[in-house]
């Protein structure tokens, strides 16, 4: 019946949508083409820095010397502290958890949902008899970055295997990105795709593509690294839409669709952002 | 004891060209905890001094306008493969923290 | 094990620290300086001398601050004899960012990133051979917030 | 479409103030009042993202309750559901059209 159900709600979203996440893909891809016909479409993985020379060179200087370098190291050494157990992260992953993020979000075909690597880091902690970590900074997020930063350089490559649920959340992570929201009416579409490149007040906003291949991100703002989902959270209050919890099916949905959007382009995180 | 200063070393010749990044909140003393309506106290680091084979080679004294977690890169002559680096810092509250690198 | 391996490291720190200790006595740094709150004050409680703008000092440092909390800042000079360089934010509560005490061994180049609470004048202030040259910058510091 | 909503929304929630403040409101009257708003939020929740202006609104009334100006709380607390049936209009209108914005 439930898979019936799903059947049901797949063929009007079909019906309604007609493309496969591959055409949205090269459809986008080429959206930003044309707004942008001089610009290297790889290069927007490095969000902002991408339209604002003068941002640029200040984030240049940043990367002289990162202060995300001290996440990393960090996480590092709590990726190869071994549980309590004797076993450790590697023992979770594939290629024990070395250059793999490209991979994440993955969907679980067991559960049916969305695993984003700092879900899946929590779960291997659980599976241990570990306490899970928070969510937006801290611990989990070092780990998350020295993830990143074994996995530079790899192109990213999100599956969506053949299960309806998989299609179903994508879609629902696709509604989300284009649907307005928040008393002040924006959809993520409003800025990062109408106005990429542009100014909001005094700030030029990043684009779409490539907006998933950097994360975790330290945040001048923040003054620490984040998680992708602490930035979702910030969106959302900025255009006064009640943010959901953090790893929130919603969100780990919006997150496997945001990053099969970057598929093809270079991981490069950590990185910083103002 | 303060965290571990990480240090980069470039060497040019016989130009060091020193990069260092120092864990520290480097709280001002104005700002206000979101939570507590609190305002945080002033915690910062006053001086770094930085030593090639033991002899000091430049030293900074800071204010609190230095920013989170700060960076600084300067440069010396002088310098060879298998020297020694030495950066340390004093803050506000007495915490110091050093650590030290080979020039490669 | 973990904690054994840190509490080693600590106390090896801690040994290192305290050699160090006396090094911090003779250190002079120019506390009175730091807690001016004029610009003006901080040069004559510094130095009490004239300075003199020059286009031999060179203040490498953003038109438009990205963010205020993190500004980077590069000053260089051909000038020989550098004794220091000293980092001024005019409209800062207190305008004394920084001071390099630079030696003979030293290249007269240092960068750092600092906190700038509004849009302001920063002035690099370099002693030379006993004398005092400046260069100076206006940056704007927006509203951050809607970035990333 | 949207505007007329809007409108009409307004002018009801405008209604039940002018209401409200003909006779000055009291503790009893904002706790029936509150109590209908939670419902109203946990509602549209339930299906849409609630703006955070709903939850603001609510701490605003608390304050004006907690103060004894029970006519501002109880027009606080119906701001807070109007806003809620807002963003339910709001994403009710979206769900037809934001296929549009996707590149085709």
């Amino acid at each position: 019946m439930k898979k019936f159900l799903i059947a049901c709600f797949l063929f009007v979203v079909m019906a309604n949508a007609y493309a496969t996440p591959e055409e949205d893909r090269l459809a986008l891809r080429e959206f930003f083409a044309q707004r942008f016909p001089d610009l290297d479409l790889n290069e927007m993985t490095n969000g902002l820095y991408a339209f604002d020379e003068g941002a640029r060179e200040q984030w240049l200087e940043m990367e002289d010397f990162p202060p995300y370098e001290i996440a990393i190291e960090a996480g590092e050494e709590d990726f190869n502290q071994p549980f309590a157990n004797g076993k450790s992260y590697a023992d979770c992953f594939e290629n024990g958890g070395i250059g793999i993020r490209q991979n994440y979000p993955r969907f679980d075909t067991e559960t049916g949902e969305v695993v984003t690597l700092e879900v899946a880091i929590n779960k291997c902690r659980k599976d241990n008899g570990e306490e899970p970590l928070p969510w937006l900074t801290g611990e989990l997020a070092n780990i998350s970055a020295y993830m990143s930063y074994t996995s530079r350089g790899n192109k990213m490559n999100v599956v969506i295997p053949d299960d309806p649920r998989a299609l179903a959340a994508y879609e629902a992570g696709k509604e989300y990105y284009y649907t307005r929201r928040g008393q002040l009416e924006f959809a993520c579409e409003n800025c990062h795709m109408q106005s990429a490149g542009s100014l909001l007040r005094a700030d030029t906003l990043s684009g779409m593509l490539g907006q998933a291949t950097h994360w975790p991100v330290y945040r001048s703002k923040w003054g620490e690294i984040g998680t992708l989902h602490w930035r979702f959270q910030e969106c959302n209050a900025q255009v006064r839409a009640k943010p959901y919890e953090a790893q929130s099916p919603v969100y780990r949905n919006l997150e496997y669709f945001l990053s099969y959007m970057s598929n093809g382009m270079e991981l490069n995180g950590p990185a910083s952002r103002r | 004891m303060g965290s571990p200063i990480k240090i980069k070393v470039k060497l040019k010749g016989d130009v060091a060209e020193v990069k260092a990044l120092m864990p520290h909140p480097m709280e001002s003393g104005v700002r206000v905890n979101a939570d507590t309506g609190e305002t945080v106290p002033k915690h910062y680091i006053k001086e770094v001094i930085c030593k090639h084979n033991g002899n000091v080679v430049t030293t900074a004294f800071w204010g609190t306008a230095v920013s989170k977690d700060p960076y600084m890169a300067f440069k010396f002559k002088g310098a060879k493969a298998g020297d020694k680096l030495e950066i340390s810092w004093l803050d506000n509250t007495g915490d110091t923290s050093v650590s030290e690198v080979d020039i490669s | 094990m973990k904690l054994q391996r840190r509490a080693l490291v600590q106390g090896l720190l801690t040994a290192a620290a305290v050699l160090a200790v006396p090094r911090w006595l003779f250190a002079a740094r120019p506390d009175k300086a730091f807690e001016e709150k004029t610009a003006d004050g901080v040069v004559s409680d510094l130095f009490n001398a004239p300075v003199t703008e020059s286009d031999k000092v060179t203040l490498k440092i953003p038109d438009i601050a990205e963010n205020g909390a993190v500004v980077p800042v590069t000053i260089s000079t051909d000038l020989a004899d550098v004794e220091s360089i000293s980092v001024i934010v005019e409209n800062n509560p207190t305008p004394l960012a920084a001071m390099f005490e630079l030696t003979p061994q030293s290249i007269p180049e240092v960068s750092i990133r600092i906190k700038m609470g509004e849009s302001s004048v920063v002035r690099a202030v370099v002693k030379a051979g006993g004398q005092l040259y400046s260069a100076s910058k206006e940056v704007k510091v927006t509203i951050g917030g809607c970035g990333g | 479409m949207k505007r007329k909503l809007t409108l009409l929304v307004a002018a009801l929630a405008t209604g039940l103030v002018m209401n409200t403040s003909a006779m000055a409101a009291d503790a009893a009257e904002y706790e029936a009042a509150l109590d209908k708003a939670r419902q109203t939020l946990s509602d549209a929740e339930s299906k849409v993202q609630l703006w955070t202006t709903s939850e603001i609104l609510l701490e605003d009334a608390a304050r004006a309750a907690a103060a004894g100006d029970f006519d501002l709380a109880v027009k606080l607390v119906n701001e807070a559901s109007l806003h809620a049936e807002l963003a339910v209009a709001t994403a009710e209108r979206e769900k037809k059209v934001w296929q549009k914005s996707v590149p085709k």
